[in-house]
């Protein structure tokens, strides 16, 4: 337990974008750690709409700063672009954790959650592939989200890397990456136009939630299940039935709804001053046990908590999954 | 007199579709397997959409308006019969469709009566509707999405339903619907009278006012259908895409009048067809499957697509003018013939 | 109230939150009474951000990049201008191929990129206050409003916009140049959009493709909302300027009481209908008392 | 071709009582009564701004009478809306068409009251209107749109909607204005056979020669009273004429002649392709040219291709010696041309702005102050000083021009243009629409204006006014130039002949 719980303090917790059911499954663990530290201050889940979503954060994160609360929790929608608006937050002594997507820079940060070792997620995403091409292997397409979202830019390079670096994988060929701004309609169009693309195509790997079933719908609308299949990131509730019909065998992901409650447990820690942001200091993290702030290794600055592990799911635990 | 009975207008549309043809044909012989089933069906589904909006947006133009809240409707509509159905998994199918029609009449009914009673040029009614229904659905929603695990599965299988199959060509049920919604309105717009009450009110307001038309009337049905054609989208955004969340069917409304226009309806009202905006949204959703396919970068295509928007509207105003001023002439000089013989008595 | 709501900081945040928006209304108030509507500038902002992002990763340097990125905004209003007032094309279509066109561009550009790194003097442009308290964007929109009031309410040449608007039939009987007035608009439109992309640029620090989109909307409803007929031919920069400090106060006070982005829009929606039928109505009532 | 005896103990068809209607300070119509037959051609004389167009418009339910009655049959009726008085039986024929330019020529006949039914009957449609078309012979596609129709075939629509009506009461306000002779003709016949048939027919028209041909009653009007119903046989065109033009008329003396000196436009068989071809003529410095014709007679065409407006395609013109081929009114105005509108609302003014941001408007540049920013003190002095000289009635110069009266509308507008300080002076129709007391200080002020030396052009189809105002009068005809008349031989009647193509 959080040596300093019960003390008051305003926190924000800031998605990428509302309206994406992972965000929301962040926002219930964050909830169950504030009752947990019993602060008695509600916690604000504020997120930009989509087509304002640089700004929308920016302008959060603004706000948050003028009412001075203690920590604002982000889940970084873009590049740098946050930056400032997070560096004049740090600088008015509100402190700045990321989760899920930090800023490149590390600028104006104190500590990022990662979900899972950024490293880690190439490797899984690679071994996934591998698996559901067997050793016959075939060519891939990526289907990812923004253009420039950090952390999967950071998988599919990781993802790049192993790819190159294990012969295992000699038999998988990256034919395109495209981007579908994690919106459902733009990547179920875009699924479908790289099947047209690229007649040989066998499998679309998609490192986010939206593009996953998106791209799974349109293979199964065109009846093209059989061909081609689907894996990547997604949430099980939204992939059973994908996965059930065969058309996206397996995927992976970690529990949002831990990563909320360890970001409220980590933030929490920072304001109430029980933690300092720096290498080697421990966040006493409820349930989840000590966690220790390290140096991020997939950034060249910034400092990072690890949560892990990855859950695979497939056709055997899905369901079970999908119902919690 | 018959020689010359292809008015300017369906010149308009015959050459869209001699360009959709030309467009095909040269797709046809740079990209391999392109004249297949399979392409057929992927523009169609793409298309179905945009056209069932752009034929609502249509009316809305034929009377000198604009309804910018199509995208927001086509969201909404999405939504909200998507949390029906997640909640009575029982609700029968034409219920779903005659629900989701009925939710984008309503809002459709709100901005006609606005424009109509409040007099409030359309598009300030539909800039604020615009933001105000979106703004509704993220608050009704909770920012929760509608996944295609909530949702019967009659809905999630629709789009793979198969009506007609002519060889290997299959007609999809949804590209049925739209069809058989788009061409039952074109032909309603001709057949009925009131149709052309449409273009009427358009062509010459004051006109129709002193013609005794039911001006008001018109304008609000206008809205009113862009509505109901907002919440056919709706449900076949629902069905298509499974997946709803509050940004569903962004930017509809600039691809719609998009499509509108190059489907040569003109932006002042009186003229085009739901035909022609029909064109119109096949044409640009042609080339975007096509050009994709070609290797051509992703990025490319809004600019090609903006291009293609100013071509097709600089060459309709040039070219419709000459046409109309070739075709006066030519009736001109057969008038004439008759007056030549007039001398004053 | 949130104590918070009135201090010095907050004010200019305030004003830096939207800077780049409220610049393009001032010019766009002088379109639209002018008869016209630019629905292009998001996409010429995104597009002389991305033009100056893509100058700057090839290695030009920054000032050079600056001056194409605004030129870029030039040409772009020089095309919507030559579409609407030469060929007399209308400008809600040209502009609206615009807005679709020179958005693809800043994709072409960027492609799936975000280009950051600029030097440091640039970031701080955007981010630091340039004088005193105030950052540079701010006192750009000063000069930019103050030169706006000049054109439109000082000088003939606003005299024409007016008119213009009010009739272009009477403009062209009277020996205005009606087709110079519209594509100086449509240029200065183009350069004004490019010089708030430029700014955009400065303080996020980074661009991607998307930069601006979407921000064509709200910039039409704080004009609108600041009483400038769509019709054209009536408004004055004083309504426009009070509605963005309205929209500007709206949106802070009410992000402040943490009501999210999408509460805001609902609000400004709702104020922008009512600010167009109030007068329609108050004619009513008023003839229904005599 | 003899006229029906007038079938007066038939009961009247329609009667109106005592109609009065105001817009603003004018009184269009006083107290007005007229009683219509069945199977009568009725004709209404008067001037311009008579109230012709007032009375029909409030027959036809457009506007509503300040107090008075309508009866319908003998029993008072309420005319609704235009809709309303053709279900009544009223219809009309406007004197601008006002068709839907997108549709096509049936449509345009047919379409406020097609068939019931919720089905549109193409089929008969255009059999029905090519029918009607035929039956007034006028040949055109019926499946044509009507955008691009010259005035004429617009006119013949608008007739034919009517007879589709088959109305019981028709009113056609100068419905012959821009027809040819041969399709007047046919309108005649027309019309006879309607009165044939029972229907009352309601005429209006400038022409003397038709009213007289065609009507059983006529009825004249001035400034917005009723001054005599008679039966035609007694009535002659020279009693006609003077009830019409009542006793104004003495004010406006002929006026000395002003010895011309230097030529300031000379111009040269000018033509532009549709409007008019092979024009000549000169107007000297002081000297008032009128120019005369019947409505679409070309005249505006002239002045506009001499304004730069719409450029002339053949011959040539000189401004004090030099060539003069403006392809643009900033030209036209820097070469020292003014063209006063006669489309004050459309063309003249901007109605939601000041009298001397509109007086300023053509020579803005001249109003440069400090910095080169328009100065208002210097406007609204030079407006100001416009105001007395030409009794502009205004509470301000700053207040809106919409708000003026027509006759003080027409004052700004001339202010505007002298403003300029022209060489060439063109009116089109300087005192269309406005009432007797402006339109003499009107007069008075063009008189004053070539006294002082400038040349000016003048359109009017107030033939009265161009009689006594003009020291040489142009007629035109359809584009045509027929006859170029000194003041001493121009006469009502021979203008009338030239204008008309009755001459020879
Ligand atoms: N809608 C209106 N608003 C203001 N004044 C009007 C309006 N309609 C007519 N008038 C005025 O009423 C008077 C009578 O006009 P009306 O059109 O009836 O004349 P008219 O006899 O038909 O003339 P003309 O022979 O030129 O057609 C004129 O002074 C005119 O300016
Ligand atoms: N209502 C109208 N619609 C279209 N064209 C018109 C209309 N009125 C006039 N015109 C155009 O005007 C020209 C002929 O009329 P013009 O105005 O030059 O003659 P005018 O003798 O000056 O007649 P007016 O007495 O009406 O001024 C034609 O070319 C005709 O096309
Ligand atoms: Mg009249
Ligand atoms: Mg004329």
């Amino acid at each position: 337990q959080d040596a300093g719980a019960g003390k008051p303090v305003d926190m924000v917790l800031l998605p990428k974008y509302l309206g994406i059911i992972v965000f929301d499954q962040a926002n219930t663990g964050a909830q169950e750690a504030a009752t947990e530290l019993k602060n008695e201050r509600p916690l604000q889940f504020l997120g930009p709409t989509p087509e304002n979503s640089v700004a929308g954060q920016i302008e959060i994160v603004t706000n948050a700063t003028t009412q001075g609360v203690g920590a604002i929790m982000i889940s970084n929608n873009s590049g740098d672009q946050i930056a400032p608006a997070a560096r004049a937050a740090h600088d008015k002594g509100v402190k700045v954790v990321t989760w899920d997507s930090p800023i490149p820079s590390a600028e104006g940060e104190d500590v990022f959650v990662a979900q899972v070792d950024f490293d880690e997620t190439g490797r899984v995403l690679a071994d996934m592939a591998l698996k559901i091409l067997s050793e016959a292997g075939g060519e891939f397409a990526i289907l990812s989200g923004s253009a420039d979202a950090a952390n999967q830019n950071a998988w599919i390079k990781s993802m790049n890397q192993v790819l190159k670096s294990d012969a295992k994988f000699a038999s998988l060929k990256l034919v395109d990456t495209v981007y579908g701004n994690d919106q459902a309609e733009t990547s179920y169009n875009l699924a479908l136009a790289l099947v047209d693309k690229h007649p040989n195509l066998k499998l679309i790997v998609a490192p986010t939630t939206v593009g996953a079933p998106s791209a799974a719908k349109a293979l199964q609308d065109e009846g093209l299940c059989e061909k081609i299949k689907v894996t990547g990131l997604g949430v099980p509730s939204e992939m059973l039935s994908y996965t059930q019909n065969g058309c996206a065998p397996e995927f992976a992901l970690w529990s949002f709804k831990d990563l909320g409650y360890l970001a409220y447990q980590t933030a929490y820690a920072l304001a109430t001053g029980t933690v300092k942001a720096e290498e080697g200091a421990v966040v006493k993290a409820g349930r989840l046990g000590d966690r220790t702030i390290t140096k991020d290794p997939t950034r060249e600055k910034g400092l990072r908590i690890l949560m892990g592990p990855f859950s695979l799911y497939n056709a055997e635990n899905v369901e079970a999954a999908a119902k919690e | 007199m018959n020689g010359l009975r292809l008015r300017p207008e369906r010149v308009r549309e015959l050459s869209l579709l001699a360009i959709i043809a030309i467009a095909v044909l040269v797709f046809a012989t740079i990209i391999d397997g392109y004249l297949s089933p399979r392409t057929f069906n992927r523009i169609a589904s793409s298309v179905i959409i945009i056209a069932v909006v752009a034929a609502g947006q249509t009316l809305v133009v034929l009377t000198r308006n604009i309804d910018l809240s199509v995208g927001a409707m086509v969201g909404c509509v999405a939504y909200f019969t998507g949390a029906l159905l997640a909640a009575n998994h029982g609700l029968p199918p034409v219920l779903a469709i005659a629900l989701a029609v009925a939710i984008g009449t309503l809002m459709g009914a709100v901005n006609g009566a606005l424009v109509v009673f409040a007099r409030i040029p359309s598009i300030i009614v539909t800039l604020g509707t615009m933001a105000v229904f979106r703004g509704l659905l993220v608050e009704f929603s909770g920012a929760k999405s509608i996944t295609t695990a909530n949702l019967p599965s009659w809905l999630v299988n629709l789009p793979q339903m198969t009506v007609l199959s002519i060889g290997s060509f299959d007609v999809r049920a949804m590209v049925a619907l739209a069809l058989v919604t788009i061409i039952l309105f074109q032909i309603g717009m001709s057949v009925l009278r009131v149709g052309r009450h449409f273009y009427a009110v358009g062509s010459n307001p004051d006109a129709a006012h002193f013609t005794g038309l039911p001006v008001r009337r018109v304008i609000f049905s206008a809205f009113l259908l862009s509505g109901a054609m907002s919440g056919l989208a709706g449900f076949m955004t629902l069905a298509r895409f499974g997946t709803i969340t509050v940004e569903a069917a962004m930017g509809l409304e600039l691809e719609s009048i998009a499509a509108v226009v190059v489907g040569g309806v003109n932006i002042f009202g009186g003229a085009g067809s739901i035909i022609g905006a029909t064109l119109g949204a096949i044409l640009i959703g042609t080339l975007e499957q096509s050009l994709f396919r070609l290797q051509i970068n992703q990025f490319w295509l809004d600019a090609l697509l903006g291009l293609l928007i100013l071509v097709a509207v600089a060459s309709d105003s040039v070219l419709i003018t000459r046409l109309r001023k070739f075709w006066n002439e030519a009736r001109a000089k057969r008038r004439r013939l008759p007056a030549a013989t007039d001398t004053p008595s | 109230m949130s104590p918070h709501y009135i201090s010095g900081s907050n004010i200019i945040n305030l004003f830096q939150l939207s800077i780049e928006k409220i610049v393009i209304a001032l010019i766009m108030a002088l379109l639209i009474i002018n008869g016209e509507i630019d629905l292009s500038v998001a996409s010429v902002m995104g597009f002389a951000a991305c033009l100056l992002a893509y100058l700057t990763s090839i290695g030009v340097g920054m000032p050079v990049a600056i001056v194409v990125a605004l030129l870029g905004g030039l040409a772009a209003g020089c095309i919507n201008g030559l579409f609407v007032a030469y060929v007399g094309l209308p400008s809600l279509v040209v502009t609206l191929a615009g807005l679709i066109g020179f958005r693809g561009l800043a994709r072409v550009l960027l492609e799936d990129r975000a280009i950051g790194g600029f030097p440091q003097w640039f970031t701080d442009l955007g981010q630091k206050a340039f004088l005193g308290p105030l950052p540079f964007a701010l006192i750009v929109f000063v000069v930019v409003l103050l030169a706006a009031v000049a054109i439109l309410h000082l000088s003939t040449f606003g005299r024409k916009i007016y008119v213009i608007g009010n009739g272009v039939d009477v403009a062209r009987y009277s020996g205005v140049a009606v087709a110079r007035v519209k594509f100086s608009l449509f240029l200065m439109s183009g350069f004004v959009a490019a010089l708030a992309g430029v700014l955009y640029a400065a303080r996020l620090g980074s661009v991607r493709g998307d930069l601006a989109q979407g921000f064509e909307l709200e910039i039409i409803t704080m004009v609108l909302l600041g009483g400038v007929s769509i019709f054209g031919g009536s408004g004055s920069l004083l309504g426009v300027f009070l509605a963005i400090l309205l929209v500007l106060n709206l949106r802070n006070g009410m992000g402040l009481a943490n009501l999210t982005g999408n509460s805001q829009s609902i609000v400004i929606g709702v104020l922008l209908i009512l600010s167009a039928a109030v007068p329609f109505l108050v004619s009513k009532v008023r003839s229904r008392v005599t | 071709m003899a006229a029906l005896p007038i079938e007066t103990h038939r009961r009247p068809v329609m009667e109106l009582r005592n109609i009065s209607k105001s817009f603003g300070a004018t009184h269009a119509l006083q107290s007005v009564s007229l009683t219509l037959h069945p199977a009568e051609i009725h004709s209404l004389l008067g001037e311009n701004g008579a109230g012709k167009s007032t009375l029909i418009k409030i027959m036809t339910g457009v506007h509503q009478p300040d107090s008075g009655a309508i009866h319908l049959d003998g029993a008072p009726v309420q005319m609704a809306s235009s809709a309303d008085a053709q279900r009544k039986g009223v219809a009309a024929i406007y004197q601008e068409p006002l068709l839907f330019p997108d549709l096509d020529v049936a449509e345009n006949i047919f379409i406020g009251h097609q068939d019931r039914g919720p089905f549109t009957r193409w089929a008969s449609m255009y059999e029905e209107s090519a029918r009607i078309l035929d039956s007034i012979g006028v040949q055109i596609d019926v499946r044509a749109s009507a955008r691009g129709l010259t005035l004429a075939e617009q006119q013949s629509i608008e007739i034919a909607k009517a007879i589709s009506l088959k109305a019981r009461v028709l009113i056609m306000d100068e419905p012959t204005a821009s027809l040819s002779a041969y399709e007047s003709e046919r309108l005649f016949q027309l019309m006879q056979d309607l009165r044939g048939r029972g229907v009352s027919i309601v005429f209006i028209s400038h022409r003397m020669d038709e009213v007289f041909r065609l009507s059983d009653t006529v009825t004249v009007f001035r400034d917005g009273r009723h001054i005599s119903s008679r039966p035609r046989a007694a009535v002659t065109p020279q009693s006609a004429i003077a009830e019409m033009v009542g006793r104004e008329m003495g004010l406006l003396a002929p006026r000395a002649t002003t010895a011309a000196e230097g030529v300031v436009l000379s111009v040269d068989r000018l033509g532009r392709d549709g409007a008019f071809e092979d024009v000549s003529f000169e107007i000297r410095k002081g000297e008032i040219v009128g120019f005369a014709g019947l409505v679409g007679a070309g005249r505006t065409d002239v002045g506009l291709a001499l304004f730069g407006i719409a450029p002339a395609h053949r011959g040539r013109a000189t401004l004090d010696g030099r060539p003069h081929a403006p392809r643009s009114p900033r030209q036209a105005i820097d070469g020292g041309i003014a063209y006063v509108s006669e489309d004050r609302r459309q063309l003249g003014l901007s109605l939601p702005m000041s009298s001397s941001a509109n007086i300023s408007l053509p020579v803005l540049d001249r109003f440069r102050g400090m910095l080169g920013m328009l100065s208002r003190k210097k406007e609204a002095e030079v407006a100001d000083e416009f105001r007395r000289r030409l009794h502009i009635k205004t509470a301000s110069v700053e207040a809106p021009v919409g708000r003026m009266s027509g006759g003080n509308q027409q004052k700004v507008l001339l202010a505007k243009w002298l403003n300029t300080a022209p060489r060439l002076l063109i009116l089109d129709e300087p005192t269309r629409g406005i009432d007797v007391g402006a339109k003499a200080e009107v007069h008075q002020f063009i008189w004053e204006l070539a006294a002082q030396g400038m040349a000016i052009m003048l359109i009017s189809s107030d033939l009265p006014e161009v009689l006594s105002l003009s020291d040489r009068v142009l007629v035109m005809r359809e584009g045509k130039q027929m006859a170029t008349l000194d003041r001493k031989d121009a006469t009502e009647q021979v203008v009338m002949a030239h204008a008309t193509g009755q001459a020879e």
